[in-house]
């Protein structure tokens, strides 16, 4: 028995738990509970981590346990973490319990909505706590389909187009990915041992160079569609604007980080020759997709669909951020990752609240909410500014890093990246700041809005929640680029780097 | 540990006091609040008197050399395995100097706007964000890296943001604050590619190294350039941009003016006193390298700042909104400002432009605070900001008279208060090195004491409109930061600043440059003829001079249509060209393949479906000829392999 | 004489009946013809194992057994499509293929 | 001499045996009783499943005609299981009126064609393999016509019994094209003597494997299925698409494995395009299909396709994957079956668009449907998926990478019109969804072992090491 096992036990129990749930409250209740623990399970992870690697060990992954599944294929639930993945589960217990609180009000069929929801969550704890490919895998497909139904059920506006579209695009990724995984599986043991899906296992070799060129990019590709590697990103918009509030929350906050986090820990560190030499390409994509979905943004009026192309841009930058292959921007992708998946995180409740409130979300059908709600508006003002990367908020800290990275590279085409990447902080501002402007300041368009009431106890919790930890990490980087991520890279970077 | 350790209190005190207002915005009354920021800043302002007395007085230059000290500095974040950012805070001169003018400034604003606010809803937010601003304003000014500064240059940002939206029910304040957030912002992103390039050749953010010319041998500046620039160059150009942005220069000026939309204090602390001139300031700071490493960069600082001075004059001449015209009079101050460094050169008595610049900086934030403070009550007083509407005060408010005059002839240039001194370094220091600057700064010299008295004559003499309310006197909360600053108007003048404040960190000794002093008091003198000719009594010559250079006029009434060029590029061409196409094509191209393809598959689905007959022999055909197909091409692959 | 007969002459006429019962097969309407059709083309095979033996595998008798159990289970074969047939006849009204197809698409 | 008959071949003695009590009851016992040779039948069946995982060497018999071996024993055992849940689901139909006076006769069809893929699985040669193959289908005919009293059953019977025929026409020139190559019918004389591929032997593979594809119903010898599928009753349905389906995976594997392992190089194009062809097609036809029965069948066509994966390489991986596969695949389909029979048993519905609004009604049975589907289209944590992952793995040992890449790309497009069904059931509105159900016993004991078993053959490695330690001993 492994404590990182209870990361997936608990939200199971909690599952059960719900099965046997009377009524709404107990249904909310329930999952509130199981994801608090979870919350402090994160917590007591990050401790005891820190304290593993303050006792001076210093391997790629701690809390390593081997747990047989299939041996006579070599498919293990390898269960392992380090400095990244402590800080992404961190995340998503942080945005689960969030999210929990987000949907407080959920009563229509309350307990699949959160079943659904916390096995969705397990996918991604699944996901971040093994070191296997293939138990990686069996998790990342079960954090994508509970949206099918989370989407098509509780969604609003063309919600059954959008989950049937998030669904086979991200379906197709995982086409991509299988074969990605089954080429590294069979190209695992170069010498004639057994063939191995354990990511530590795999990386003491070196996967033939033209292997790798013919897997990195069906790795690449099929993590980056769930990343919003551009021109794959388009479920997103539709697939955010129709979900409920929660399922934004953790797919754009958590799961489109599964996808980013796929591209660092398989693609780049298993093939670290084809990145080297694709990584162009996909680089461009990546700075296409920062300016392309910033400036897809100023034009929408679904303050969702704002922030989906927002996403896209900042999911852009982490991916950018990933391919600049140095310690610097790579610690900002990594950062890049927590911080939007707050900042979205706390984004999408907002929006929910607010159209659980208004009951639109054209932003020109508002105007003036700051006054009626304005807690909930000034949320929203501090949520953009970190958004559009504002010092003191974590946003500021990873765009640097990132950018601070990619100047390293002294070459023209890495120069033009970069200055194209971080011309997005001003359309950026553009687009946070017309929003803004448009719906939370001015007169009141709308004179039923008169009587909105301002954020209650579990909506001020919620975001509470996540407007404390954007602010915590932008204050204190440190903590987690230094002390959690710290050395973590070091593995990453030098495959990357050995032969260059 | 080191004497000025205390340091750390000057920031962290006011933003103590945000913290404490904002979370309680809704529930201390207003009293509370007031006293609270009050008091915060006042604390801040005894410890930055005693952080200068410390540094100027008691420990002072040492080898003749004022020294640099980080009093207080911690690791903020590493970036990659050279670089790290620290947060901490730097005293020497420039910054000392700063200090002293944000706590001031802020101090007078502070009480004025107990006064000045106190009907507001937004009392609280008010403090608070006046607070948050003072905490970033004194953490950019005591920055000991220049990465801390362009993390402070973003919080500014965003408290000025903030401050000139704070009547967020108005359409136009709303646009205004927008519009100073973006505009800066855009110049932000050139600062921060500065940066990148600055710090990537040079491998240090910390200005201590970064500005000591012993290292500049060191430092690994080959490298491509772009332009034909070089490396330094363009690194010191972006970050001039970035300047260039906040202090409003030409051609991102266009935030300013609008920015009057916020309160009158805000105007006074932000975009008149400290704010604005962070750029100055910021030049300021790397003036070593400009003037060492990248005299063409430096250069380029002076004609810019040469040209919006005059540019921005020019408009004030014809502005009608009470807080513009002082907002096109800011510009042109401290376009002053930027030509007073890019004329001066490093070190000893070809430093003065750098003295010169710090020094008007100074004795305009006294002034130009005054001035705003002053124009708040009169507004407070007439409830509008036009100054045709406006006449004849001077008979109802005697006290904000008698305090604007005193602004208005400092600013002007009259002999004997501080405008004066400050001014006329400059265009000595001009004089020795540019002509063209030289004469440039001449003309707006004239040109402010006209405009100015312009603004005074109208608002304090002419005609006297039909008041609704008898105007009045503000109460004394607003009464005495009036006064305080006036007295500091006539005072900062005689302070020797060149013994504190000097490019090289040598005292400079300076003495009046009487040719100078008699040239351009003549032209402000005759500036302030002109104004009180046409203006000190009702006439129609104004309108007839107007007449005969309409155009002129109509193009500097209308700012030279620079807002429209803006707006023209941003929704004409970014918007529409860009913007818009692109959510198209978002949605009908890109989406669109998605679509399609699902579409193809399900149409496919649909058109085979005449194969799935029902009847039995079609199947029974498509079998054998399978069978077939099969087996020949099986052979047919047998022989031939 | 049928000593002359070589193994290609019986695969001719074996092959030919084979086809020939795909092709009535594959045209005629008549369900009781398609029947037929198919013990042609069953025929022609029994013929093949039974020459294949005759010439090329006189060793074993594999081939001559291999046609009998053809021979039965193609009767067994014949028995339940007749029965088949004869329930469509009462349902349809009609042996003719092209009208029984309901179920298509 | 005896004994060891009795002991090799106790599977199939057992069965037949089974086969006869039944016909034997039938006749003795009296018209009241009919119904209660049902409970016998199932009895001694579900004992003769669990019989046959007693441990087990194997042998040969007939001087080779015959023979049987752990992975033999195990094929047969994962039949069996699936019959035994379609007898579990046939209960409520053979109650039905015009179906009551004929039910035992059901049970004793059904049963002998079972017996027939026993033979053909265990077969040493062709005449056993072809007596075997020719007992499980010219019974399954009157399966598929036997509610006779229909017009689509009847045409189902019709359509399937000479499509079937022609293409055991095929399959028996096949044989003889082989027996004039090796001259021999015994699988081990065909080992030895045919080590070059010849066009004779090309051809001969051909016709064997059209003949055999045809019961796979890989496209393009498929077009049969949908139609009997569709006019058989629903039980017939589910026994084709799980039973005779998963059967003749397995000989397909025996044959290409141990059988023409010198002629992978031939046969591999073979499978590899059949397997492209069917996955597409199948898929295509499957994703407008209205009728349940018809929609399963064109989903069990492109699943077919899948099995093919496992094919293209000899490697004992290919064999494991795919009795994996076939025991998932019967699990995921019969639940979804059974579903569909509780519907059509209650209702008379076997419509998609009759589904709309299900879960409100019947949550259960919703649930039961849509952890079928994702575990047909292969999501996790169900069973499909490892099933599916495991026949992806086996393509790709063999190198077929970009294969792999197909067939998921069809997983992705076979999720559509999977989740088009869970969509009809939880997210369609519908003002008069089905009434409630309330299914039989049997049918609901056998949709629990069906969620018992997508819930943990996948998730749980003993089934998939248990028929590696099967396969091994190969």
């Amino acid at each position: 028995m492994s404590f990182l096992l209870l990361f997936v036990i608990v939200p199971l129990l909690t599952v059960i738990a719900i099965l046997f749930s009377k009524d709404i409250k107990q249904t909310r209740w329930i999952a509130a509970i199981g994801m608090s623990v979870q919350l402090l399970l994160s917590a007591a992870l990050i401790l005891m981590y820190l304290k593993i690697r303050a006792a001076g060990i210093t391997d790629d992954f701690v809390m390593v346990k081997n747990l047989v599944w299939f041996p006579s294929l070599n498919f293990n639930l390898t269960l392992g973490v380090d400095g990244i993945s402590v800080s992404l589960i961190a995340l998503t217990s942080i945005v689960i319990f969030a999210g929990v609180f987000a949907s407080w009000q959920m009563e229509n069929l309350h307990r699949e909505f959160f079943i659904s929801l916390i096995v969705l969550a397990t996918g991604v704890f699944g996901f971040f706590i093994t070191i296997d490919l293939f138990a990686m895998f069996v998790f990342y497909e079960l954090a994508v389909i509970p949206m099918y139904l989370l989407i098509g059920i509780w969604g609003t506006g063309p919600k059954e187009y959008s989950a049937m579209k998030l669904t086979l695009m991200l379906m197709a990724g995982s086409a991509l990915i299988i074969v990605g995984l089954l080429g590294i599986y069979f190209h695992s043991a170069p010498d004639g041992g057994l063939l191995t899906m354990n990511l530590l296992e795999i990386s003491r070799h070196k996967i033939p160079e033209n292997v790798q060129n013919f897997l990195f990019p069906f790795l690449f590709v099929g993590f980056g569609i769930l990343g919003a590697l551009f021109p794959l990103h388009t479920w997103s918009p539709d697939g955010h604007a129709s979900a409920p509030t929660a399922v934004s929350m953790l797919h754009a906050g958590v799961l489109m980080k599964l996808g980013s986090y796929g591209v660092f820990r398989i693609a780049l560190f298993l093939l670290p020759e084809a990145a080297h030499n694709q990584g162009s390409l996909f680089l461009i994509l990546a700075t296409i997709g920062i300016v392309y979905g910033a400036l897809g943004a100023i034009m929408q009026k679904d303050l969702k669909y704002i922030n989906a192309y927002s996403s896209v841009s900042h999911c852009a930058l982490i991916l950018f951020g990933l391919l600049m292959f140095n310690r610097s921007a790579m610690d900002g992708a990594i950062l890049q990752m927590i911080s939007h998946g707050i900042m979205t995180a706390l984004f999408f409740a907002l929006i929910g609240m607010i159209y659980g409130r208004t009951h639109t979300r054209m932003i020109n059908e508002m105007g003036g909410l700051l006054k009626v709600m304005p807690l909930l508006g000034a949320a929203y003002i501090i949520g953009g500014l970190a958004s559009l990367g504002l010092p003191g908020f974590s946003g500021f800290v990873a765009e640097m890093m990132v950018f601070f990275g990619a100047f390293t590279h002294a070459d023209t085409f890495h120069r033009v990246v970069t200055v194209l990447a971080a011309s997005s902080i001003v359309i950026t501002a553009v687009y946070i700041l017309r929003v803004v402007g448009v719906f939370l300041m001015g007169p009141i368009k709308d004179e039923h809005h008169l009587h909105l009431t301002d954020a209650s106890w579990w909506e001020k919790l919620s975001v509470g929640t996540l407007l404390l930890f954007i602010t915590l990490i932008g204050v204190f980087p440190h903590f987690v680029t230094e002390t959690l991520i710290g050395n973590s890279l070091a593995p990453a970077l030098e495959r990357l780097m050995s032969n260059f | 540990m080191n004497a000025f350790e205390y340091t750390f209190l000057i920031p962290f005190v006011p933003l103590l006091g945000f913290l404490i207002i904002i979370f309680n915005f809704n529930r201390f009354p207003k009293k509370l609040t007031a006293v609270l920021a009050t008091g915060f800043i006042g604390f801040t302002f005894v410890v930055s008197i005693y952080t200068a007395w410390q540094y100027f007085f008691q420990m002072g230059p040492v080898n003749g050399v004022y020294p640099k000290f980080i009093g207080f500095d911690f690791e903020w974040l590493k970036l990659g395995d050279h670089l790290s950012v620290h947060m901490g805070t730097l005293i020497d001169q420039a910054s000392v100097m700063m200090l002293i003018v944000v706590t001031t400034v802020s101090l007078m604003v502070h009480i004025y706007s107990i006064g000045y606010m106190h009907d507001d809803r937004g009392f609280n937010r008010f403090f608070a964000f006046l607070q948050l601003f003072s905490f970033s304003m004194l953490s950019l000014v005591m920055a000991t890296n220049v990465f801390q500064i362009y993390i402070f240059w973003e919080l500014v940002g965003v408290s000025s943001f903030l401050l000139i939206g704070f009547y967020y029910e108005k359409p136009s304040a709303v646009a205004a604050s927008k519009k100073a957030f973006i505009v800066t912002r855009f110049a932000d992103l050139f600062f921060l590619l500065g940066i990148l390039l600055l710090s990537f050749h040079v491998g240090t953010f910390d200005f201590i190294s970064l500005t000591n010319p012993e290292n500049f041998e060191s430092f690994n500046l080959s490298g491509y350039a772009l332009f034909g620039l070089s490396i330094p160059a363009l690194a010191l150009i972006l970050i001039f941009i970035g300047g260039a942005g906040k202090s409003a220069m030409f051609p991102l000026h266009i935030w300013l003016p609008d920015a009057m939309e916020g309160p009158s204090p805000v105007s006074a602390l932000i975009h008149a006193a400290t704010m604005v001139v962070a750029g100055v300031y910021l030049v300021a700071r790397l003036f070593a390298n400009y003037a060492l490493m990248a005299p063409e960069a430096l250069a380029l600082v002076g004609y810019v700042g040469a040209f919006t001075s005059l540019f921005a004059a020019v408009i004030a001449v014809t502005q009608i909104d009470f807080k513009r015209v002082l907002a096109f009079s800011t510009i042109s101050q401290i376009g002053y400002m930027m030509a007073g460094l890019g004329v001066s050169h490093y070190g000893g008595e070809e430093g003065l432009g750098y003295m010169a610049s710090m020094f008007h900086l100074f004795t305009h934030a006294m002034f130009k605070a005054l001035l705003f403070l002053g124009a708040g009550a009169v507004i407070h007083a007439v409830h509008t900001n036009s100054i045709r509407e406006m006449g004849g005060l001077r008979k109802y408010m005697k006290t904000t008279h008698i305090t604007f005059l005193i602004a208005t002839l400092a600013i002007a240039g009259f002999p004997g208060l501080s405008g004066f001194f400050s001014k006329d370094e400059i265009i000595t220091a001009a004089y020795q090195s540019n002509p063209l600057v030289y004469y440039a700064l001449l003309v707006v010299a004239g040109l402010t004491a006209f405009y100015m008295f312009r603004l005074y004559f109208l608002v304090f003499w002419n005609t006297e409109p039909h008041y609704h309310l008898k105007p009045h006197d503000p109460g004394k909360a607003m009464l005495i930061p009036l006064i305080i600053l006036a007295l500091l108007s006539i005072l900062t003048g005689y302070i020797p600043f060149g013994q504190f404040i000097s490019s090289d960190g040598q005292p400079l000794h300076t003495h009046l440059h009487l040719d100078m002093a008699v040239i351009s008091t003549l032209v402000s003198f005759t500036g302030i003829a002109l104004a009180w000719m046409l203006y000190k009594k009702p006439s129609d010559m104004p309108q007839r001079l107007i007449a005969s250079a309409s155009t002129l006029y109509r193009w500097a009434y209308n700012k030279f249509y620079i807002d429209e060029v803006y707006l023209f590029v941003t929704r004409n061409i970014i918007f529409a060209y860009i913007s818009r196409p692109i959510a198209w094509f978002d949605r009908h191209i890109v989406d669109g393949t998605m679509n399609a393809i699902g579409w193809v598959t399900v149409t496919t689905s649909h058109k085979i479906k005449g194969l799935q007959s029902g009847q039995l022999q079609k199947y029974a055909f498509a079998f054998v000829s399978a069978v077939l197909v099969i087996s020949a091409l099986l052979v047919y692959y047998l022989l031939n392999n | 004489m049928w000593q002359d007969i070589t193994l290609q002459d019986v695969l001719i006429v074996s092959t030919l009946m084979f086809f020939s019962g795909v092709y009535g097969f594959l045209t005629r309407r008549n369900l009781i013809t398609m029947l037929m059709s198919v013990e042609l083309m069953l025929n022609a095979v029994n013929i093949n194992f039974v020459a294949f033996n005759y010439f090329l595998h006189p060793e074993n008798m594999h081939g001559m057994f291999f046609a009998l159990f053809v021979v039965v289970i193609a009767a067994a074969e014949a028995s339940v499509a007749i029965a088949i047939i004869i329930g469509i006849y009462r349902r349809f009204k009609s042996i003719n293929i092209e009208d029984v197809s309901n179920m298509k698409y | 001499m005896t004994y060891s008959i009795i002991s090799i071949m106790r599977q199939e003695l057992g069965l037949v045996v089974i086969a006869l009590l039944v016909l034997f009851f039938d006749l003795v016992v009296n018209e009241k009783n009919k119904q209660k040779v049902f409970l016998i039948a199932l009895a001694l069946f579900g004992l003769h499943t669990l019989a046959g995982f007693f441990p087990f060497e194997g042998g040969n018999l007939f001087g080779g005609m015959y023979s049987t071996q752990p992975v033999h024993i195990l094929m047969k055992n994962v039949l069996n299981i699936g019959v035994f849940l379609v007898l579990l689901m046939s209960a409520s139909w053979l109650k039905t009126p015009q179906i009551a006076n004929k039910s035992n006769e059901f049970l004793m069809i059904l049963l002998t064609t079972l017996s027939g893929m026993y033979f053909m699985i265990s077969a040493g040669d062709f005449l056993m393999f072809y007596i075997g193959l020719e007992i499980a289908s010219i019974p399954m005919a009157i399966l598929a016509a036997y509610e006779k009293f229909k017009s689509r059953s009847e045409e189902a019977g019709i359509k399937f019994l000479l499509n079937s025929a022609l293409s055991t026409g095929f399959l028996l020139f096949g044989l003889s094209l082989f027996y004039a190559a090796a001259g021999s019918i015994y699988f081990d004389d065909l080992t030895r003597t045919l080590s070059q591929p010849s066009p004779l032997v090309a051809l001969a593979l051909t016709f064997l494997l059209s003949g055999l594809a045809f019961k796979l119903s890989l496209v393009p010898f498929h077009f049969w299925t949908a139609d009997v599928y569709e006019g058989s009753p629903m039980v017939v349905t589910s026994y084709f698409s799980v039973i005779s389906k998963g059967a003749v995976a397995f000989v397909l594997g025996i044959l290409l494995f141990k059988v023409f392992p010198v002629f992978e190089g031939l046969w591999q194009n073979v499978i590899y395009t059949l397997a492209v062809a069917t996955m597409f097609l199948g898929n295509l036809f499957a994703i407008r299909q209205k009728n349940i029965k018809r929609f399963l069948a064109f989903s069990s066509i492109a699943q077919a396709g899948f099995i093919l994966l496992g094919l293209l390489h000899t490697d004992n991986l290919g064999i494991i994957v795919i009795i994996y596969f076939v025991l998932i695949y019967i699990l995921s389909n019969l639940a979804a079956f059974g579903v569909a029979q509780a519907v059509y048993a209650a209702s008379g519905k076997e419509n998609i668009e009759d589904y709309n609004g299900f879960y409100k009604t019947n949550p259960r049975l919703a649930l039961i449907m849509m952890l079928a589907l994702f575990s047909l289209s292969g999501i996790p944590p169900v069973a499909g998926f490892f099933s599916k992952f495991f026949l992806f793995t086996a393509a790709a040992k063999a190198g077929y990478y970009w294969l792999v890449f197909i067939a998921v790309v069809n997983t992705t497009i076979a999720l559509y019109y999977y989740l088009l069904v869970v969509k009809a059931m939880f997210i369609n509105p519908n003002p008069e969804p089905l009434p409630t159900i309330r299914s039989d016993k049997y049918l609901r004991s056998a949709l629990f072992i069906t969620v018992i078993g997508i819930f943990l053959t996948g998730i749980l490695s003993p089934v998939f090491e248990y028929i590696q330690a099967m396969v091994d001993k190969f």
